[in-house]
């Protein structure tokens, strides 16, 4: 990590108004970064000192996080809109170098609390649900290097950075995913989720290159010659890219690309379900409340490059002209849809969750194609930390039921389980978006958004038809886990306090975080966008505002009350034929076969590849092979012929010239016998000639 | 070494003369250790000549011959150390001391 | 004269008895005779103290062995030397046949010589000196080391393998612990800038109120003593260090073919070569003649030195009555790995005490450093046997 | 000249004598000791007080017991069959003559420019302290570390072999 090395470097502070907090941000990931190296070197059984470490260090960084915050907070009660960045030069060749760097802004500052505030709670949780697990430290060790990786993501000022943690990011999720390495299925979705982001990071590295060469500089701001800043957006815009777009829109999409990768959209979503494999807390972390939501942030982080040259409109809202907006939007919303039906025939509890988190994604996504940064993040905000919840608590029942993971196997654990029964209703009900659950306030921004939105219209029905089907599978798990009669084998029990008590912390703030953006008091919104705000109901009567909130919780009662009539307190048995699939058998299959997606890639990218594979496997053996072969054989006949020149001619003169030097050497060596009085002798002899030599010369 | 002599030239005869024995010695003696002895009386002979020349030569408040001897005495004992340490390893390796019998380079 | 003190002139009444002597004699031959003159005396005075030690150690070592001693030679058996003395003259002085009749005959002349020219150097009273040497202490360490071919030559000429064994044995143990005893030593000297006996003597001899300047009462004297004491034992060749004429192995070691006379006089050179080595202790680290409180003064100063040396000779005796003997590879190994270092530290420690000028903190920290040296070279020492399991190599 | 250095000369020569000619090596040994006592006495009248001791320190308390210990234990004092002598001494004598020979030509061929007497100079330990630390302080420092290392390099050849105790 570079950053800890600022002090090797010299920052470029241009001006001299960057703050403590700012300079202190690098240590934000560099101390997680930093412990994990230190766990790496202890020994497996020395869980305390690794687990201390991870958490110590993670904490560590909360409270800085916090400061900043509370930083960022302050400057925006006083009407400043901070930016503060520390900027350093990476490579130097002659005159363009390689800027690296660190920014300090709302998004940022909400970003690394929530990593933080989220990572540190799932932390503790795996102390408890990982306490059985021989590779505990080996499993700190990821964990605080994915926290390091991921918060360098959130400060990260400059692409190049954001891509080097987002790599490491990719390489930490990895290794979670196959943690349990031994189980060839996690091996394969380990695999599987490296390469299917891969297919997205090439489209966002090729992003970067194009924009290092048109603009010169990968940091996004850098006091107005930064790559997100005016000057370099508004070149950007007069080059053309071919096909109709601007060289702006070309690189957003490559970029965006990117985040589909990280974030699961349509068409790369296939790696995050699989990614369930890992143990839970991974799940929690990684595949639901914070790298995933990397590639939000990312789009949220390069918002300027994505809407540049749309129109704003009055309210300083985005009017959503742009295409990579249009892109992001309409894949936003078609992943919405496509993962949460995919999500009502699943029956493993992870997955389930998986498909809802790659749904509630798209949902981010429209959002912030829609309605811009605020509205696209606040969700991101809520959601991270009811799905965090969510999974979390999926963990407890699982720990609780002795490694059951299929939803038909459970049942009736409400009373077996209340705390994490409690907890878990709580975040089913925010990410149903329940009024007054988080979740009803943000995912009613971007419905919001979606219908105000007047360009395009169709993802406003997909996004309204996707909160239906999230009610509806969301209560279909619930009353499978908790409602009816126990299904499993053996006796459920409820998890241990170090499990439960993040669980509380994190419900607390699935059912209160909304109330930070409702439309009365939208202060997430303003100090994302730097406006001041105040509590005022008359927000509430926008005109249309009122029918649409009716209109989802109507949707929501809905859902809920459907799933309720076909599974609640049903504690149908695993063999039976699921509700739903009595009733539509062929839609079922369909998408309980994950819409064949996966047999899609099969048929079509692998088994082309496998063809390909062939093909060069081919032309190794038969054609490079048969060149080699070739080059052997001469080099062979060469040697020959060399060999034959050094015995008959080289050698046989050395053996010449070595045997007339050995008898020479025969005559001296008589002198020297070994016989130190002989030398002794000689010298003495030596002496008095030199000696008489000596007088002669000087009487002379 | 009449009496109108100077006293450095009887000094520095029986230096000659001390040399010339330990020379003889280390010549003729097949015993290793006494050919180290013939080579301490040649530098003990050596180190008289210092002491002498300190003592009449021109300038004996620079101590020079004075600390040559003393610097002497300190080598000649590391020197015997050592040689001594050589000539028991030579002994416990080939059971002799004699000179004659030691004039090969392998063990 | 008549305004000299009764003290002084008491303290300086052998000066004055000599000069009185000689005075007689013509000018040129006065420094002669002044030098013979103390040889005698000194050649008296010390083989006397020998026939009193002896009789006082066989009692002494009498009583604590619960034993009478020698009890029937005059009062209280006070005469016991005499008679051993008469005893050793008369006795018929064999010299074995095959010995080399030459060198054993040499040996015991060298030796008592050898230590009696250590005693030329050593001050006994205030201006008792007989050679006031500039290199007095190294004069003195030249002479002990002379001891060592006697002591070779008694053994090998014996032809006796116990007589040769306890000299290896002697010699190796003398070597070893010389080390130690010139170190420790070379510590007075680096504080006091000379080699002179006289120069050591008169830098203790000054007084804070009324308590003196003794280099045993500082951290790196008392160190340089203890080691010194230890080193001096074993050069004594005396318990617990005595293996060189350990009876119960070797009979009485190098001089086990001596009878007569000529045990007689390796009896001598021993308690000479005692009499000195403890004389040279209480010169360089217990003031030698000065008086131990300056309200003392008016004690003649030889008093003090004599005294001095005499209670060094009791605790050489009462070491005996006490202390069982070493092992030889104990006691090699007790010289090299621990008193060796340790002289070697205080060194160290002594040139620190040297620049360091005055004030309270070098004794703070001389200490610590000195203590806990030793603690730790002591524990570890013992911890791990450093002292070694029992090696054969000093008695093939 | 003084008897003294007559007396004092004929004991080195003899001490020398002894140790180049005795059959004995003990008794070579012996007389060589002699010889190097000798030597500091011949030192000493020569007024240098310091060096005489340091002769006698080293030479008679070390180098001696070294021989001797080094003849014990090679077991080279008991007389060999072929003789004490070399087969060639005959050749080492002449050259030993030799040599003797041209330094005393040397030195009698110069005597004439030699000084008769001079004061005697004054060599104090003080003196001699301060030349060795002050002028003389890094051949100081080199004989310390060529004593160092030739004390471990004697133990290190004198040291059994591990398997040969066996």
């Amino acid at each position: 990590m570079l950053m800890q090395d600022v002090g090797t470097f010299h920052p470029q502070i241009a001006g001299s108004s960057v703050s403590t907090a700012a300079h202190l941000l690098g240590l934000i990931p560099a101390v997680p970064m930093v412990a994990a190296g230190v766990i790496a070197l202890l020994k497996q059984p020395r869980r305390k000192p690794a687990a201390a470490l991870a958490i110590g260090s993670l904490g560590f960084s909360l409270l800085i996080a916090l400061y900043a915050f509370a930083h960022v907070v302050a400057d925006w009660a006083s009407g400043i809109a901070t930016r503060e960045v520390v900027n350093f030069t990476w490579i130097q060749t002659g005159a363009s170098s390689v800027d690296l760097g660190w920014v300090l802004d709302p998004l940022s500052a909400v970003m690394m609390v929530m990593v933080c505030f989220v990572g540190l709670l799932i932390f503790i949780y795996s102390v408890g649900y990982m306490e059985h697990d021989e590779n505990f430290t080996r499993f700190f060790c990821f964990l605080a290097l994915f926290a390091g990786a991921m918060l360098g993501v959130v400060i990260a000022n400059s692409l190049l950075l954001l891509f080097m943690c987002w790599e490491l990011v990719g390489l930490t999720s990895y290794l979670l995913i196959g943690f349990w390495y031994h189980k060839p299925s996690a091996a394969a979705a380990a695999k599987k989720a490296f390469l299917t982001t891969r297919v997205g990071d090439i489209f966002f590295f090729l992003g970067i290159v194009w924009l290092f060469n048109a603009t010169g500089t990968l940091l996004f701001y850098n006091h107005g010659s930064g790559s997100m800043e005016g000057l370099a957006l508004a070149n950007l815009l007069t080059q053309h890219a071919g096909l109709g777009l601007t060289a702006a829109a070309a690189i957003a999409l490559l970029i965006f690309a990117g985040a589909v990768g990280k974030s699961g959209q349509l068409p790369l979503h296939v790696w995050l379900p699989d990614a369930m494999e890992g143990p839970t807390p991974v799940s929690a972390l990684i595949h639901a409340a914070t790298m995933v939501a990397a590639g939000v942030y990312l789009v949220a982080r390069v918002y300027p490059l994505m809407s540049a040259g749309a129109l704003l409109g009055s309210g300083g809202e985005i009017a959503g002209t742009t295409t990579p907006l249009i892109v992001v939007t309409w894949i936003g919303s078609a992943t919405a849809v496509f993962a949460a039906l995919i999500a009502i025939a699943q029956n493993d509890i992870k997955r389930i969750l998986a498909y809802s988190t790659v749904s509630q994604l798209g949902y981010m996504m429209a959002g912030l194609g829609l309605g811009g940064v605020a509205v696209g993040m606040f969700h991101l905000i809520t959601h991270a930390f009811f799905k965090a919840l969510l999974f979390m608590g999926s963990g407890s029942v699982i720990h609780g039921c002795h490694e059951e993971q299929d939803v038909r196997r459970m049942g009736g654990l409400k009373s077996a389980m209340p705390v994490t029964f409690l907890t878990y209703a709580a975040g089913m009900l925010a990410l149903a978006g329940l009024i007054p659950f988080a979740g009803f306030w943000s995912k009613d921004g971007i419905l919001e958004a979606a219908h105000s939105s007047g360009f395009i219209k169709g993802p406003y029905y997909l996004l309204v038809f996707g909160a239906l089907l999230t009610a509806f599978y969301m209560m279909r798990q619930v009353s499978y886990v908790f409602f009816g009669k126990w299904r499993g084998h053996g006796h459920p029990h409820e998890s241990p306090k170090v499990m439960t008590v993040p669980l509380l912390i994190l419900a607390f703030f699935a059912v209160t975080l909304g109330f930070l953006g409702t439309p009365a008091w939208p202060w997430f919104r303003g100090f994302l966008e730097g406006r001041a705000v105040r509590f005022d109901l008359a927000g509430f009567s926008e005109p249309g505002l009122g029918m649409l909130m009716l209109g989802s919780t109507a949707v929501v009662l809905l859902g809920l009350g459907i799933g309720w009539a076909l599974y609640g307190n049903k504690s149908p048995q695993p063999e039976e034929p699921d509700a739903l699939e009595r009733a539509v058998p062929w839609a079922w299959a369909a998408l309980r076969d994950r819409l064949y997606v996966d047999e899609f890639y099969g048929v079509t990218f692998i088994a082309f590849y496998g063809w390909w594979a062939r093909v060069a496997d081919w032309l190794d053996r038969r054609v490079w092979g048969g060149i080699v072969a070739l080059v052997t054989r001469l080099f062979g006949l060469w040697a020959q012929l060399n060999r034959w020149l050094d015995n008959e001619w080289i050698n046989g003169g050395f053996d010449k010239a070595c045997e007339e030097l050995s008898s020479g050497g025969g005559l001296l060596a008589r002198a020297q016998n070994g016989r130190v009085q002989i030398y002794l002798r000689v010298l003495a002899a030596a002496v008095i000639a030199l000696a008489i030599i000596l007088i002669w010369s000087s009487r002379a | 070494m009449t009496g109108s002599a100077s006293p450095l030239a009887a000094y520095l005869l029986v230096a000659a003369l001390l040399f010339a024995i330990g020379l003889a010695g280390a010549l003729t003696r097949r015993n290793a250790i006494l050919v180290l002895i013939g080579i301490e009386l040649m530098l003990n002979a050596a180190n008289l000549n210092f002491i002498a020349f300190w003592r009449y030569g021109p300038h004996p408040e620079a101590l020079t011959g004075m600390m040559f001897a003393i610097f002497s005495i300190a080598v000649a004992a590391a020197e015997a150390a050592v040689g001594l340490g050589l000539v028991i390893a030579i002994y416990r390796h080939a059971r002799t001391t004699d000179l004659d019998q030691m004039n090969r380079m392998k063990g | 004269m008549a305004t000299t003190p009764i003290s002084v002139t008491v303290d300086q009444i052998f000066i004055l008895l000599r000069d009185w002597l000689t005075h007689f004699l013509p000018e040129t031959l006065r420094p002669f005779a002044n030098v013979v003159l103390g040889v005698v005396a000194i050649a008296c005075v010390f083989p006397g103290l020998f026939a009193l030690t002896t009789v006082f150690e066989r009692k002494g070592l009498g009583r604590m062995q619960n034993r009478l001693g020698p009890n029937r030679v005059g009062p209280f058996g006070f005469f016991q030397p005499i008679a051993d003395g008469i005893k050793s003259l008369t006795k018929e002085d064999i010299v074995p046949l095959n010995a080399d009749a030459v060198v054993h005959f040499l040996a015991p002349l060298l030796l008592v010589v050898a230590v009696f020219m250590g005693f030329a150097v050593l001050p006994v009273g205030r201006n008792m000196v007989l050679v006031d040497m500039d290199a007095g202490l190294l004069f003195f360490f030249a002479m002990g080391a002379s001891t060592e071919l006697s002591i070779f030559m008694a053994g090998w000429s014996s032809r006796n393998k116990y007589s040769i064994l306890g000299a290896m044995r002697a010699i190796a143990q003398m070597i070893s612990y010389e080390v130690p005893l010139l170190l420790s030593s070379v510590t007075v000297v680096m504080i006091t800038g000379s080699l002179s006996l006289t120069r050591i003597v008169e830098a203790q001899n000054q007084y804070t109120g009324i308590f003196p300047h003794w280099y045993v009462f500082t951290p790196w004297g008392l160190a340089s003593f203890l080691m010194f004491a230890i080193a001096a034992t074993a050069e004594t060749n005396r318990t617990p260090f005595d293996l060189p004429e350990g009876e119960s192995e070797l009979v009485a070691g190098y001089f086990t073919e001596y009878s007569g006379f000529k045990f007689a006089l390796f009896f001598l050179g021993e308690y000479l070569g005692m009499f000195s080595i403890a004389g040279l202790g209480a010169t360089l680290f217990w003031g030698g003649w000065s008086a131990p409180l300056s309200i003392l003064n008016f004690v003649p100063s030889w008093i003090w030195f004599f005294s001095k040396d005499m209670a060094a000779i009791f605790v050489f005796i009462w070491m005996r009555g006490t202390l069982p003997r070493l092992r030889q590879d104990q006691l090699m190994n007790f010289a090299w790995k621990f008193v060796l270092p340790f002289t070697l530290l205080n060194l160290m420690v002594t040139a620190l005490w040297r620049f360091m000028e005055g004030g309270w903190l070098r004794w703070v920290v001389c200490s610590v450093i000195l203590a806990g040296a030793y603690v730790l070279m002591g524990r570890t020492a013992m911890h791990r046997k450093h002292f070694g399991p029992r090696s054969y190599r000093y008695a093939e | 000249m003084s008897v003294v250095f007559y007396a004092l000369a004929a004991l080195t020569v003899a001490g020398g004598l002894g140790a180049v000619l005795l059959k004995n090596t003990v008794h070579a040994a012996l007389a060589v000791a002699v010889a190097f006592a000798g030597l500091a006495l011949l030192f000493l009248s020569l007024d240098a007080q310091f060096a005489g001791f340091a002769q006698i320190l080293v030479y008679v308390g070390a180098v001696a017991i070294l021989v001797v210990f080094a003849i014990l234990l090679t077991r080279a004092s008991e007389t060999p069959a072929g003789g004490v002598f070399s087969s060639s001494w005959l050749a080492g004598l002449a050259i030993a003559a030799g040599v003797f020979a041209v330094l005393g030509w040397a030195v009698l061929g110069s005597a004439q420019a030699l000084p008769l007497s001079a004061v005697a100079p004054s060599a104090t330990v003080h003196d001699i302290g301060v030349a060795l630390v002050g002028r003389y302080v890094l051949p100081l420092e080199i004989v310390a570390l060529l004593l160092t290392a030739a004390t471990i390099g004697a133990v290190i050849v004198a040291l059994h072999e591990k398997e040969r105790t066996r």
